[in-house]
């Protein structure tokens, strides 16, 4: 039925078959919605939080996806300014996360601040000493960015494509892309940044805080180092399970490795600084402010060391080095741990700078404030994940996001087997797409 | 920056006078407007802009002893009026006035982010979780100088701040110049029973606030007084509200956060 | 946000680094989609159709 | 198809570019957050002239002067009254939170009637007609005795109108809530001879000796206590708080002496003996102005050595002497007693001991020492014209058997009424129960018991302000005006030395339809007729309270106190007026209520292992008054988590129970059980539970009730054996996990 709108030269499942994917996804989503509806007509009463935890999952959900996102500002970065042609091949797809990632964010945060309506102040009467209103800058302007790269690829889709109008604005678009790439790493860095900053100039919170240079504390860059090292994990992750889903090889192994060891490098280099940072906090920055380390992780029902190893040892030295080394890189399994891992190891991070930084009691009569999420907030935080998977779906089944999925995945005769499982696949993941299906649903009949 | 006859509002709480009665709670409740709910026993999900902390000396029986802390917002002066909340706050929504060293909070401005929760290591600044609602007839008892605050937007003590406002328009009105010592006072020093609490222009020396606390302003503040302390005076927040105990592990346990560390290290 | 405009506005190097950096970002965004626009709106009145990459 | 798509794209894209070049989407976005800063929902308060209103604040039996600060008609805030002097400009958390009680839910908005186990709305005439029908059939049939009256004070013109009512209609059964003032009462008479309100010039003493007082936690008038406390914190004065728990008094006093509870008389005595045994006693005074000392002292040498103090009380011995020495060393020692906030008279033998000591260090009636007020003299009325059903009413036995030959001391036994209202002597002993100011179905002990007494009453009227847990009881609630609505004389704030009166005034109209009591008594005295009429000479309250004041009237409008601060106590020569002129430390009527001994608490100890002790607290109110919204709010999540109380004990205690501290156990005793939850700590006596007082209420408001539990549903009264009041201190216990 959809066939002229799927591109050419490609094979996807059939219509109901997607369209029963989509409903299964659009189900949990709505139920985010619901959720959200919540939180915005009866208030922030319906989540967990409190004065204590006035950032929680949230914000530890929106740092998340942003320093996940940063595969596309890095990658943009690389292909456009540095000029690593062969990322062309991902760069789509990159922008897709990106696109996906941000857009999300915002809307998180649309619903996480106390009064949504008043939410432009942060614009029009803003602060420019808060890190908060670099974030909120740079984020919207950065999302502009990504819609602008977003765009090209949607009006690629074969039945825009032949608008003459839309055809010319994709391929201008196309024609100054570094310009506004440009634009956007710059945008990204300092946002990526500034969200580091975030808890990195609280100078009462002797956890998140650091030392400066001018007027950026440490983890300002380490925020956005770490972004653009774990951003690219978190592409080729996707695109792997992208891959495995479908059951088709839609990105060439040179790319991903060329990817994976440029991310390997970055990885490597942050968690360098990353440890000789945490090293210097919790010897000289902490001290300073009359707190030892052991404080830190002693004492309460969760924050351990275990998750000081977990996030610089197990997500950090343990992928730089899998994605450094050209053996294990090369190795499909090594590599699916390692870029695994080294997204993991951003949300971990992201985690402990905003949740960890506020369960530690700084006045010494007060105890640890932990909390458990209510269902509404674990509802609201899902729901920008059904929407991603939905968008990857619409965006992979009609739009030319691999170039080289046709080259790598040439059409042949129908194949008669059947793979019955492929539909509960497409339920739980980002793909829509069943290679084993019937050739014959995908003719153009109906075009 | 500082002008010439600038003010440093505040506040100094003698401990060994403070019983833990509440009253200061209360009366800066019925000052302020404050909202109250069937149950408020969550702290963490409570407002009040004054609350009162008990301290213990970890001791067994029978040599375990409590003090009480009130503490109220402690408009921390940080470097040059660089308090860890006005500094973050994306919408300047709340603000660090160099004329009265008082750190302020419009609620129709904030829009609710809370980083200046975030940011605030004395959990002064609350959060307005839900709708506020008095009673059918008890909307009778709102003070008009003090604005009601709608849902989703962070409160906090303002040092009575529409009392200052009051007696400067009687002193303007009188063509006074000064407002004087006991013509604004807050209302927890006011309805303190014990006295505890004692309330004034830090940079007056006439003040008996200044006279307690013995500022040292080459030292950002830190008192001379050798029975005072500032909370978490290393942190550089620089408040100005000092507190005064004769008891040792009361000035430790305040000011000396080390000594948790330290136990925690034990 | 806006000199003159918001009661915030201080003219001093933070703002004018600020937002300088915002409008200037705004700026070749704006500048760049309008290009795209308008060049595309010409190309396709003039009945051009410009090859994809 | 393909124009149409085109097309629609076109003008689709075209709008919305098109609209958001428009002002409408900006002047949307500003519209919306100018809505959000004025939500319909959120109050604004309205503006309006200022007033201040000086009047004085009923709460508690503190007696403090209040500032009423209003807007236009509205009460916004209450302060306190500055240079009052007993408050002086400050006030507890209760007086600020007053303005809740006059607009808070729990208002009785009406007279009303209980009609098949339901208010419904009655108009007074109807009300008043009621009772005074049923009152006169009740005198009609010489039943004029069976009316009883409970009221929460027996100062001031209300409560004297109300004991007026009831006497010149023919009953001896006014009854006053219990507190430590009943055993004081009795003390003062046996050892001086007067019948007088026990003062303390705190403020001026410099070493205070508390056997369990909680003086910073709403002992005597609290305001004026907590002035004192930061007196001797500038002053160099000490305290020192004997009490098994580390209450908020004992945390801020010099010395926490923690003792085996219920045996604070014993120390007492204890220091009493190391004081004589050093001769450390003031000489001119035991000498020269005491009579029967040599024979307590023998007692007190013989029976209460320090070992044998030490053992009962758990009391070092070092500590008993080291205490001794310096009580009496110090220049203005006190001794006070009266537990937690004093709503309980305790023992009179204990209440004694305490006061032999400050007779020992001789500052009976000096600066900083123990004081005999006068009971207060502007209440002249005149003389009783009594009718023959009246006199024989009289001189019948009150129905809690005060002054009777068991009782022979005490004035009033609120604790005995359950006990004498169940034991069926063969008819109803009360017909007519009037209840003002008080709520004795929340705070007398065995609130079980006391209710079951209450259903046999067929008539129960209330004239509370509020829908507490007796007016649910009562058959007719005739509610009087807040004290911020009405006219009344505060008189004798608890425990203050110096004869002072305080003037409540209406700040604002009354809010609903409810009358002064005053005018309700006047009414129905009027309807009764005869003499009855006759001993109220007035059109109103007010007209009575202006002519009763006389010549203090003016100065109380302007000042809106009046204090005799020329005042000073007779010196010891004119003091007492005993039969020997002497304070007696023996007499013979001293002597045949027994030696003091210690009071038990109720319950086997075998199957109650733990004892149970109240404490009370600023935050909570325990008395008439239920605590407003603001007080709740207050209360610490260490005492109170969602609806559960939280039972304070020993950590070594809940181990040995299993319990640890958060979690849930069953609280019993003789009386009853409860839910409850464990705070181990290591501020009180392994053994004991410590529960606080104001809890549990299941009337009032929403604000209040539904939250812990009552202590004095647990609780059981203790008869003293030398008065009958309640001398319980605790009660025993156990504690099991849930």
């Amino acid at each position: 039925m959809d066939a002229a709108l799927i591109p050419k030269g490609v094979k996807r499942c059939p219509l109901p078959q997607f369209l029963g994917a989509l409903t299964v996804v659009s189900v949990v989503l709505l139920w985010g919605v619901y959720a959200m509806l919540l939180c915005w007509l009866k208030g922030l009463n319906q989540t967990n939080m409190n004065n204590a935890y006035g950032f929680a999952l949230w914000i530890w959900a929106d740092l998340a996806v942003i320093a996940l996102g940063g595969g596309a500002f890095f990658t943009g970065l690389l292909r456009y300014i540095i000029g690593k042609d062969e990322l062309k091949n991902i760069i789509n797809f990159a922008v897709l996360l990106g696109f996906i990632c941000y857009s999300s964010a915002l809307l998180i945060l649309g619903i996480d601040v106390g009064q949504p309506l008043r939410g432009w102040f942060i614009f029009w009467h803003a602060n420019v000493h808060s890190m908060l209103t670099e974030v909120a800058f740079c984020l919207t302007c950065y999302f502009f960015v990504l819609c602008i790269e977003y765009v090209p690829l949607v009006l690629e889709n074969r039945q825009i494509d032949r608008v003459p109008f839309f055809h010319n604005l994709s391929h201008n678009m196309h024609e100054i892309m570094a310009v506004f790439a440009a634009t956007g790493a710059f945008l990204s860095f300092f946002h990526q940044g500034s969200l580091g900053g975030v808890s990195g100039v609280l100078f009462a919170r002797p956890f998140g805080f650091r030392e400066h240079i001018l007027i950026w504390p440490y983890t300002f860059f380490l925020f956005t180092w770490s972004a653009a090292a774990c951003g690219p994990c978190f592409t080729i992750l996707i695109t792997k399970i992208t891959e495995a889903i479908s059951r088709k090889k839609l990105v060439k192994d040179n790319v991903i490795r060329l990817l994976a060891k440029i991310a390997g490098w970055m990885l490597l280099t942050y968690i360098f600084v990353k440890t000789i940072d945490t090293i210097y906090w919790a010897f000289v920055t902490a001290p300073s402010k009359g707190f030892v380390l052991n404080f830190f992780y002693t004492d309460n029902a969760f924050y351990g060391y275990w998750i000081l190893f977990l996030e610089i040892v197990l997500c950090g030295w343990v992928p730089a080095f899998l994605l450094v080394v050209k053996k294990t890189r090369e190795n499909n399994k090594l590599l699916w741990i390692a870029v695994f891992l080294g997204a993991l190891g951003a949300m971990v991070n992201r985690w402990v700078m905003v949740l960890q930084v506020l369960a530690i009691p700084v006045l010494p009569f007060e105890n640890w404030a932990l909390y458990i999420p209510s269902w509404q907030e674990v509802a609201t935080t899902i729901l920008p994940v059904a929407y991603g998977i939905i968008l990857v779906m619409i965006s992979f089944r009609y739009m030319p996001i691999f170039p080289q999925e046709q080259e790598l995945n040439p059409i042949e005769p129908p194949t008669p087997e059947v793979e019955p499982a492929a539909a509960a696949d497409a339920e739980e993941t980002p793909a829509d797409e069943d290679p084993a299906a019937p050739e014959g649903d995908l003719q153009p009949a109906q075009a | 920056m500082k002008k010439e006859n600038a003010k440093r509002f505040g506040m100094v709480i003698d401990l060994d006078k403070c019983t833990g009665c509440g009253s200061c709670m209360v009366a800066c409740m019925a000052e302020n407007n404050v909202p109250f709910r069937e149950d408020e026993t969550d702290k963490l999900l409570s407002v009040a802009w004054m609350r009162v902390y008990k301290l213990t000396n970890g001791k067994a029986f029978p040599d375990a002893d409590e003090c009480f802390l009130p503490r109220p917002c402690q408009h921390c002066e940080g470097h040059h009026g660089h308090s860890p909340c006005v500094s973050v706050c994306p919408a300047t929504a709340t603000d660090y006035d160099a004329s009265t060293g008082i750190v302020s909070q419009i609620y129709t401005r904030c829009f609710g982010c809370r980083y200046c929760m975030a940011a605030c290591p004395y959990h002064v600044r609350l959060f307005n979780w839900w709708d506020p609602v008095w009673p059918d007839g008890m909307e009778k008892m709102l003070n008009p100088d003090v604005s009601v605050r709608m849902r989703g937007v962070v409160e906090k003590c303002s040092f009575c701040f529409h009392r200052y406002q009051l007696a400067r328009q009687q002193a303007d009105y009188e063509e006074r110049g000064e407002v004087a010592e006991n013509e604004y006072q807050t209302a927890c020093t006011q309805g303190c029973p014990a006295g505890a609490i004692v309330f004034g222009d830090l940079n007056n020396p006439d003040h008996e606030v200044t006279r307690l606390a013995q500022p040292d302003l080459s030292h950002e503040g830190k008192s001379r007084n050798p029975k005072a302390f500032r909370l978490l005076e290393r942190l550089g927040t620089n408040t100005k509200v000092y507190y005064l105990s004769s008891r040792e592990w009361v000035r430790r346990l305040g000011d000396n956060y080390q000594v948790k560390a330290a136990q925690h290290q034990a | 946000m806006l000199p003159f405009i918001s009661f915030e506005w201080v003219s001093d190097t933070v703002h004018f680094v600020f937002h300088g950096a915002l409008w200037y970002a705004l700026s070749v965004l704006g500048m760049g989609m309008t290009y795209c626009i308008v060049k595309a709106a010409y190309d396709t009145i003039k009945g051009k159709a410009g090859d994809h990459h | 198809m393909k124009i149409d798509r085109r097309s629609f794209l076109s003008f689709a894209i075209g709008g919305a570019a098109g609209t958001a070049l428009t002002p409408l989407p900006w002047k949307l976005t500003d519209d919306m957050s100018i809505w959000s800063q004025m939500w319909p929902w959120t109050p604004v308060p309205a503006r309006g002239a200022v007033t201040v209103v000086k009047s004085a604040c009923t709460l508690c039996p503190g007696g403090c002067g209040i500032n009423v600060r209003k807007v236009d008609d509205r009460v916004v805030k209450i302060e306190g009254l500055p240079d009052h002097p007993v408050n002086d400009g400050s006030l507890c958390t209760l007086g600020l939170a007053g303005a809740q009680l006059l607009y808070g839910p729990r208002r009785v908005k009406t007279p009303l009637k209980k009609v098949n186990g339901r208010f419904v709305a009655i108009s007074w005439e109807d009300a008043l007609a009621e009772v005074s029908e049923k009152l006169s059939d009740l005198r009609a049939k010489g039943g004029a005795h069976t009316v009883a009256c409970i009221s929460s004070s027996d100062r001031g013109t209300v409560a004297e109108l109300l004991a007026r009512f009831l006497r010149v209609f023919g009953s001896p059964n006014f009854i006053r809530m219990p507190s430590s003032q009943d055993a004081y009462e009795v003390a003062l008479y046996l050892t001086q001879g007067v019948r007088a309100i026990p003062g303390f010039d705190v403020e001026h003493s410099d070493f205070v000796l508390s056997f369990g007082s909680g003086l910073l936690d709403g002992w005597g008038s609290p305001v004026y206590l907590f002035k004192a406390h930061s007196q001797w914190r500038d002053q160099g004065g000490k305290l020192i708080q004997v009490e098994p728990r580390l209450s908020r008094t004992a945390a801020k006093a010099d010395q926490w002496v923690p003792i085996n509870p219920g045996t604070e008389g014993a120390l007492a005595l204890g220091i009493a003996g190391v004081i004589i045994k050093e001769s450390l006693y003031d000489e001119k005074f035991v000498n020269s102005h005491s009579s029967g000392f040599q024979e307590w002292k023998r007692l007190v040498i013989d029976g209460f050595s320090p070992e044998i103090v030490s053992k009962v009380t758990g009391v070092k011995v070092t500590v008993i002497t080291e205490l001794a020495r310096s009580f009496a060393r110090a220049n203005r020692p006190l001794a006070t007693g009266g537990r937690g906030k004093g709503t309980s008279p305790g023992s009179l033998k204990e209440v004694l001991a305490v006061h032999f000591l400050n007779a020992l260090v001789g500052n009976l009636g000096q600066k900083g020492g123990s004081w005999a007020v006068p009971e207060p003299e502007y209440i002249d009325w005149p003389e009783l014209e009594m009718e023959q059903a009246a006199s024989t009413g009289n001189q019948q036995t009150r129905i809690d058997g005060a002054g009777s030959d068991i009782y022979t001391h005490a004035r009033y036994l609120a604790n005995r009424l359950p006990e004498a209202l169940l034991t069926d002597p063969g008819y109803q002993p009360v017909q007519v129960l009037f209840i003002s100011e008080a709520n004795p179905a929340y705070s007398l002990p065995d609130t079980t018991a006391f209710k079951d007494a209450v259903a046999k009453i067929p008539m129960k009227v209330s004239f509370s302000s509020y829908l507490d847990e007796t007016a649910e009881l009562a058959d007719l609630v005739l509610p009087n005006h807040t004290y911020l609505e009405r006219y009344e004389d505060v008189p004798a704030p608890s425990g203050y030395p110096l004869p002072i009166i305080s003037l409540v005034r209406p700040v604002v109209e009354p809010k609903f339809n409810s009358m002064h009591t005053g005018d309700a008594v006047i009414q129905l005295a009027k309807a009764l007729g005869g003499s009855i009429s006759k001993a109220f000479p007035w059109d109103s309250y007010e007209e009575c309270l202006e002519e009763t004041l006389g010549d203090k009237w003016e100065s109380l409008m302007e000042q809106g106190y009046w204090v005799d601060s020329e005042y000073e106590a007779p010196g010891w020569s004119e003091a007492f007026e005993t039969a020997s002129e002497k304070f007696e430390f023996t007499s013979r009527e001293i002597s045949a209520l027994g030696n003091y001994s210690l009071v038990k608490p109720e319950g086997d100890e075998a199957f109650f292992p733990l004892v149970l002790i109240p404490f009370d607290t600023m935050r909570l109110w325990s008395g008439y008054v239920g605590s407003p919204p603001f007080l709740i709010k207050s209360v610490e999540d260490t005492l109170l988590q969602k609806n559960e109380v939280l039972v304070e004990i020993h950590a070594a205690t809940a181990d040995s129970l299993g319990l640890g501290s958060g979690s849930t156990a069953v609280l019993t005793t003789p009386k009853g059980k409860a839910r409850v939850k464990i705070r181990t700590t290591e501020g009180i006596m392994p053994g004991l539970i410590a529960l606080p007082r104001g809890l549990g209420h299941t009337a009032n408001d929403r604000f209040l009730a539904g939250k812990g539990v009552n202590y004095n549903r647990l609780a059981g009264p203790v008869e003293d054996g030398a008065t009958g009041h309640d001398a319980a201190w605790g009660i025993r216990a156990r504690l099991a996990k849930a």
